[in-house]
């Protein structure tokens, strides 16, 4: 029942209209704002309805794919079910009210929750101790850079620049580690998916800060060498990062602290099933061992007899200091807060169990319905890679066709095109909370799509064709760009 | 549990697909040096009902109580309809736009956000959020720095009037790529930040100014002077502002020097106080700097068919095209509450907008009046405010407050550790919540605390 | 996005799938009841995992229609705006966990919202007295008659037995006064739309208990002579009873009392607001002069001193008794409060004059685009009636193919076939939160449908065309009843 | 205000559309001797943020104290799931699905409601709600009364045991229509309607008899033998349940007479207490009554293409077409409730709504236990029961409620007004809510209530 297309808000403006309940009275003292300070013309917002703006965002929802509605095996981005319970606890009203000024007196169910997620957190990364204030991975990355730079810095070793990222690794490793002022050094990964260890030992030395890695890697197998590759860093005088933006395969299956890793980021979005949101917010929690603990960013939820407190840079000194203005995301952290305690030391095993189950049946299916898997003699973690390379080369049928045309089939596409190094690649997570059934249907939709590619490829070409809008121009949005909505142009459909 | 669907025949059926005779099977690649056996110190599973009752206890013990903090996060009223809609599942559940015909409905809520953004700040263009204000802050002086490349001190003036947050932020950011911070005083009769005391920098190299507008105190900045005297040195201006306040306040583009980077909190249009987060940084800037601007930005463009649609565009910018040479490191922002801020203003429109700050500029002045009757009450500044205002004690600030509090009111942020030179110095923020008998309030109840503890 | 066809959810369930965060633990004590009382087989639910059900029923809603997504013009249903203040308020935390059983001194808040509104119903109707618990308006009505028909008990009249409806009258109307065991009487309406007096003249006697009507009246035009109809009732001894279903058009324009009714029903569904649910709840409060007070349904809430207290049949000796099991839905009552504090008097006022624009409007325009309505020389009250005789006449297009197309429109059809004396009606309710560009919009769609009635009658025959299904076979429907889902047989469109 | 987009061209547009000059001429054919001028009484309109406020105020007046009445109301765990979807505008906002094509997601969920409603009761088909659990009742005896044409006294068995609301609003609807509604007495012992009480009605005309399982005091019901003693004589049987019971207990389409209408309250099924409602009744049938059936039903057919779907279906019963002589004049039911519980009855599914049975049962075992340890304190009867108990107490009950209250504890149902003959009678009911400390902070409450008593 969802509209084609949907207008604009403004396109529902009418001057002198507007949801009047939802104005408080006007004042009846005058303003006492120096007239030049004042703004001169009223800003661009609509005057609607109340009731024009629920059904125009109603219509906009429902315009959307999302878990709730579609199977979303989105790889690394962990799309599984979101809790409704999580959502409805985190905003019990004195939550939402709750100002991040008022005293700690009168937060202290807040900070007992903050408290004992810093303390899961790390009984399940080994850890020693966590901080939550980071506001997604990449955030929670920069946290994790600094204080391994904190670090050095601290022991007067300025020449340690350099962190070192696999060819693989998601885009904000690289992209982190340039805005803490580091060098990124990559360094290829071997056909087997895992790290080239020659060329690791070959880019450490002292100039080398640390190690950026995600283990099961962005390539969807785990890094099997992982021992070896923390000794190299380690005995360079480096030190490892655990990129933990994706626990959801490892969870009671192995803890970073033992892998040799001195911090990790944990995005609560994926793993711990806080919403996405069509964007966000995350929250990228951070974890360290006891080196890096003087340097974890504030403030930090300490537990002082029955009293919880957040500490400051009184009490940390050496912290790289505050990163959000007030305490992160505390309605992201209370919802991951309350899945786990949902699932329990049992569930979370489970969570890791499920997904490899699934993950691992799709590879099979897949590859024995002729699909091309780019590590096929390794395991898949959570989540898997199909490289379309033949499909592309045999039908001129690209990963990013298939994807669309995944659309028309009811199923959100995979991501298409990372990691970079494996061409016209799918990276598919279907996660645990998916049953046997999406998965098959799937496998049936692919391979369906692969039948389409060589028997009417346009099909596939131009997908998708049952949705709001057919094929999108992305080069024209990047080149005659339209950002705003000007009240006097035409729109690029009603061409005058 | 771990709401995972599997049948024990599902996971039978599987794991023969798949060739191995267990689950366990699945994890043998991870050397078994390593390998965790189970998971201790996170406890058993509380059903749904069990959770329920402890976080109903947890947030029983928040309580809720007459609030007159400001300081950065504002306690407004939110339209039932924000988030009667913005937690439907299509929006909630759902990743970023990447597969845009799949997200049209996200896509285009944040193509109207950023018209909105953009008009309220008086720019061409805007972004589809940063995660807070104190880092888009942040993110502001990085861009900066990019946007005026002739300049090689990295010296930042930024204002002592700006949040103390927001520039701690900035320096744990900024200091990673050697930003330097250097503070502005403000002025201690207005609390504004003075043009003369910007002079000692004329002929400096200096990379950018920021200026907050309210400022930290409630204060309005002579915004008009700051900026042109950056705009004639060719300094980027960075506004650091409320967007409430923008209803009633020249909006940074229209400075006389104009600015550069807008930035600010988003809390206060739909997002609730939530103990500080989420909430959501926006931006917006001149169409010149757009390649610079950090962040998703959404755009509108034709399909196969030549209809509109809408698309998330200058993607090279972004971590997952450029990685390394990117503007910015942020991937996941902070998109839900975007939506929210955009059923907000949608309600609310250019004319709730201005009643929405005007009444809360009203009723601090409100507040002000009746608390200055108080003996030993004064205020602190004397330029015009927005919503917000400094206030002088006979004596500190910390045992009053704790007195209000056990009345079940939270009069307002001690400034003591922040700015000491202020003397008992307290910050109070009264909203278009606060009425005419919540004043009297806390007046009554200011009054009582400050002659009892005279008297004692 | 919404799939064209949801299975159902049985077709979901797997044997030993389950939503297990949601069930409590199992007892440690055996159960003490006797075998023979036990159940031998388990139910026929499904087993299936909270995201199954979540996704499965976020899907069927967005099957639907609604006020939120489309407009939704069905007479005599008030399909107006349901804020969504009157849900978030109504469904305070505190509100949604009181037992109905606890003590008043823990209800007070909710009594005085109560209390109030009976008193800003009395208010609107000029009625000395309201009750709140029947439970929709047909309830309401059926507390109507039978106070009528106590009323006349107690005076020892037993032969007043007859219960006069117009013809038009709403369907409940005569099903409530046989419900109460009286005799239904019909009487004609004239070709203007007013009650035939004569019929009416003729039909009084001493066996009539009263009369139901509503005015203005399901044909959507106001009973002019409504001072002589109950001149002519009363003096036959018999009381008028509104129907009070849409009272959309008269709010502070005229009050039933004022016209010399004696009692009155409203759903707060309607007029007030409250959502409809897809079916209900609903809230049929009832209002009474002096006359009928005594026989007010219970409980009905009093004010004494600061105390709010129901009372019961002991304060009551004369009620009717009790029509519900506790007190209604008093759920959906606080949402009505909620309203009308929203809309105050001069709130509830602009209602009815912004219903009647519409309605007038909407019968202007279309009367102008060349179709016929019903009374052209009436003012249309909060609805107007279009007859497309002619069109089924000329093209065999009827008004229930205009209502299907209508549909592929975007918009819900008006109500078909209703009231029965119009010959191929739609009973048009724009209500008052809809705007002119919408009503425009209905207006073009209408045109564009007679066009393709002429031009092309058979696409317009088969609509819908763009809808989930395609028109559905209700004699079918209701000869092969399929009222429950029978795991062993075929679904109807897989033939085997 | 009236939630009215019009702006003031809008009307003047459309006034000179209609023609006419104000708005006030459309009203010109009300006679001027009854036109209303304005409207006292209501008060000025509040906006949503004042509302909010009082409503706020008005809800923390009931608080949350911990419950043990039941009564025919209880208070069960409501996934969070339930309500996020069923309050969906699209559920929330449709109307009663008549145009069948555009409303295929509430039929399909009356449908899937239905089909578990007539499973759990173990009849062939179920309708799509009546208003509650005691007008379910009223219309159950009016339906029995036509199904049973033959009987032409109109007598109706109704075991004493059932709920006196529903008895008493059974007897507001049914009289109308003149059916007598006669009393079986229940055991004083044992708290059950015994077969032999209904002996003293062999041979007489009878129309139905109803009984309640569980019943009123919580007690098992020997459903076989008073259900047989009807199947025997040809009387219709009209079971009252409680739906979560039966996940347990034998359903009445079983029972060894079976049953001819089963009814009950939804509440229990995901409906907040709500101070009594909204809630729902349900109606389940056998086939062969099923055009006696009040209420709407949904039924599977298919389209024009032959595809499935679901429509409203055997209207014919109903009150828009039969009029005067449909089966009920039920219109508007309680849809979204259904909605609701239909939602709930597939998060629990056959597995989890056994456990919420069980767990109610053995809940109030203990709290029955634990409650008879007190002096002065014993159960009423000595059959099996359900989620509900009958204690006696060695005094009054009243002020012991009002003592239990104070500590925050509503600590049952006085039964002396309804029961009198049952002394200092207190109905107590423990579900899945209660946890072994509630229980033990009960026992502890009542033990000091009655021995501070006994020590005054
Ligand atoms: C492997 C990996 N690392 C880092 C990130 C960045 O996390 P965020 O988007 O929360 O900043 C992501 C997700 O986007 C990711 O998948
Ligand atoms: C005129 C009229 N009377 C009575 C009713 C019956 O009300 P309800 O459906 O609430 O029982 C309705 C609505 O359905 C109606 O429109």
């Amino acid at each position: 029942m969802a509209p084609r297309q949907e207008p604009l808000i403004f396109q529902y403006s009418r001057a002198g209209r507007g949801a009047v309940d939802q104005w408080p009275r006007e004042p009846d003292t005058p303003l006492e704002i120096p007239r030049e300070l004042q703004r001169p013309r009223p800003p661009l917002l609509p005057e609607v309805s109340e009731l024009d703006a629920v059904r125009h965002f109603t219509r906009l929802s429902q315009l959307n794919f999302s878990i709730d509605t579609h199977f979303y095996p989105l790889g690394s981005c962990t799309m599984k079910y979101n809790p409704k319970a999580c959502n409805a606890l985190a905003t019990l009203p004195q939550f939402l009210a709750r100002h991040p000024l008022a005293p700690e007196s009168r937060g202290q169910g807040v900070l007992a929750c903050l408290h004992e997620l810093q303390e899961m957190l790390c009984a399940l990364t080994g850890m020693q101790a966590a901080a939550l204030g980071p506001m997604a991975g990449a955030q929670g990355e920069l946290a994790g850079v600094a204080m391994i730079l904190a670090h050095h810095r601290s022991r007067g070793d300025l020449a340690r620049r350099e962190i070192i990222v696999p060819q693989a690794a998601h885009g904000t490793n690289p992209a982190t580690a340039s805005m803490c002022g580091a060098t990124v050094r990559e360094i290829p990964v071997g056909a087997d998916g895992d790290v080239d260890i020659e060329a690791l030992r070959a880019a450490v030395g002292p100039a080398t800060a640390g190690i950026m890695l995600t283990n099961p890697s962005t390539l969807g197998v785990f890094e099997r060498r992982i021992v070896e590759v923390a000794e190299i860093v380690h005995a360079a005088g480096g030190l490892l990062y655990y990129d933990g933006a994706n626990l959801n395969a490892i969870l009671g299956k192995v803890r970073p602290a033992d892998m040799g890793f001195d911090v990790i980021h944990m995005n609560l979005h994926k793993t711990f099933s806080t919403p996405h949101g069509g964007g966000g917010p995350g929250a990228g929690a951070v974890g360290v061992g006891p080196l890096l603990e003087p340097f974890l960013p504030i403030p930090i939820v300490v537990r002082e007899a029955d009293h919880y407190r957040s500490l400051t840079e009184r009490d940390r000194p050496r912290t790289i200091g505050r990163l959000s203005a007030f305490m992160g995301n505390v309605g992201v952290l209370l919802r991951a807060y309350v899945y786990m305690r949902l699932l329990g030391s049992e569930g979370l095993s489970q969570v890791a169990e499920h997904a490899a189950l699934n993950a691992n049946y799709l590879l099979a299916r897949l590859a024995g319905a002729g699909f091309e898997v780019a590590y096929p003699s390794r395991r898949a973690s959570h989540e898997l890679i199909v490289t379309l390379e033949r499909q592309a080369r045999d039908s001129e049928v690209t990963a990013m066709d298939f994807a669309k045309r995944l659309l028309d089939y009811g199923m959100h596409a995979p991501t298409t095109y990372f990691p970079l190094l494996v061409p016209e690649c799918l990276l598919i997570e279907p996660t645990e909370t998916e049953s046997k059934e999406t998965l098959d249907a799937f496998v049936a939709a692919m391979v369906s799509i692969a039948r389409e590619a060589r028997e009417d490829p346009e099909r596939v070409r131009r997908a998708p064709h049952t949705l709001p809008v057919r094929r999108l121009d992305d080069v024209r949005a990047a080149k005659q760009l339209d950002l705003t909505w000007d009240p006097d142009a035409r729109a690029p459909d009603r061409p005058g | 549990m771990a709401f995972i669907p599997h049948t024990a025949a599902d996971v039978e059926e599987m794991l023969a697909v798949i060739g191995v005779a267990s689950v366990e099977q699945l994890f043998d690649e991870i050397p078994p040096s390593v390998r965790a056996r189970g998971l201790a110190g996170i406890g058993d599973a509380l059903n749904e009902m069990e959770v329920t009752r402890l976080m109903m206890s947890r947030a029983a013990s928040c309580g809720f109580a007459l609030s007159f903090i400001g300081a950065g996060a504002y306690e407004h009223h939110i339209p039932a309809a924000v988030w009667a809609i913005a937690a439907r599942g299509e929006f909630y559940s759902s990743y970023t736009p990447y597969q845009a015909e799949a997200s049209q409905g996200t896509l285009q809520a944040i193509y109207e956000f950023q018209t909105m953004i953009a008009s309220l700040s008086g720019m061409d263009v805007a972004n589809a959020s940063l995660y807070d204000g104190a880092s888009a802050f942040a993110e502001a002086l990085l861009m900066a720095a990019r946007i005026n490349r002739k300049s090689k001190s990295l010296r930042m003036l930024v204002s002592r009037a700006v949040h103390p947050h927001y520039r701690a932020v900035a320096r744990s950011i900024t200091s990673l790529q050697g930003l330097n911070l250097e503070e502005v005083e403000y002025d201690a009769a207005s609390g504004r930040t003075l043009v003369d005391s910007l002079r000692a920098h004329d002929g400096e190299d200096i990379t950018a100014l920021a200026i907050q507008q309210p400022n930290f105190f409630g204060v309005l900045e002579e915004v008009d002077g700051l900026s042109e005297w950056a705009r004639r040195r060719a300094i980027p201006v960075i506004a650091v502002v409320n967007p409430i306040s923008l209803a009633l306040l020249r909006p940074p583009g229209e400075w006389r020097g104009g600015a550069d980077v807008v930035v600010g909190e988003g809390q206060p249009l739909g997002v609730p106080l939530s103990s500080g987060g989420p909430y959501f940084g926006f931006m917006a800037t001149r169409m010149a700097h757009v390649r610079q601007m950090p962040g998703r930005i959404a755009g509108r463009t034709v399909d196969l068919a030549g209809h509109e649609g809408f698309t998330l565009t200058l993607q090279a910018r972004e971590q997952h095209i450029r990685r390394g040479r990117a503007t910015s490191n942020i991937c996941t922002n902070q998109g839900l509450m975007v939506t929210a801020a955009t059923l907000y203003l949608s309600l609310m429109g250019p004319q709730g907008l201005r009643r929405v700050a005007a009444a809360c500029h009203a009723r601090t002045r409100a507040l002000v009046e009746a608390l200055v009757r108080i003996p030993g009450v004064r205020a602190a500044f004397a330029a015009p405010r927005f919503h917000e205002a400094v206030l002088q004690l006979d004596r500190p600030v910390a045992p009053v407050l704790a007195a209000l509090e056990r009345r079940e009111i939270l009069a307002g942020l001690d400034l003591a550790p922040d700015y000491p030179e202020l003397g008992h110095a307290l910050l109070v923020c009264a909203t278009e919540t606060k009425t005419a008998a919540d004043i009297q309030v806390y007046a009554s109840a200011l009054g009582e605390a400050l002659e009892a503890r005279t008297a004692a």
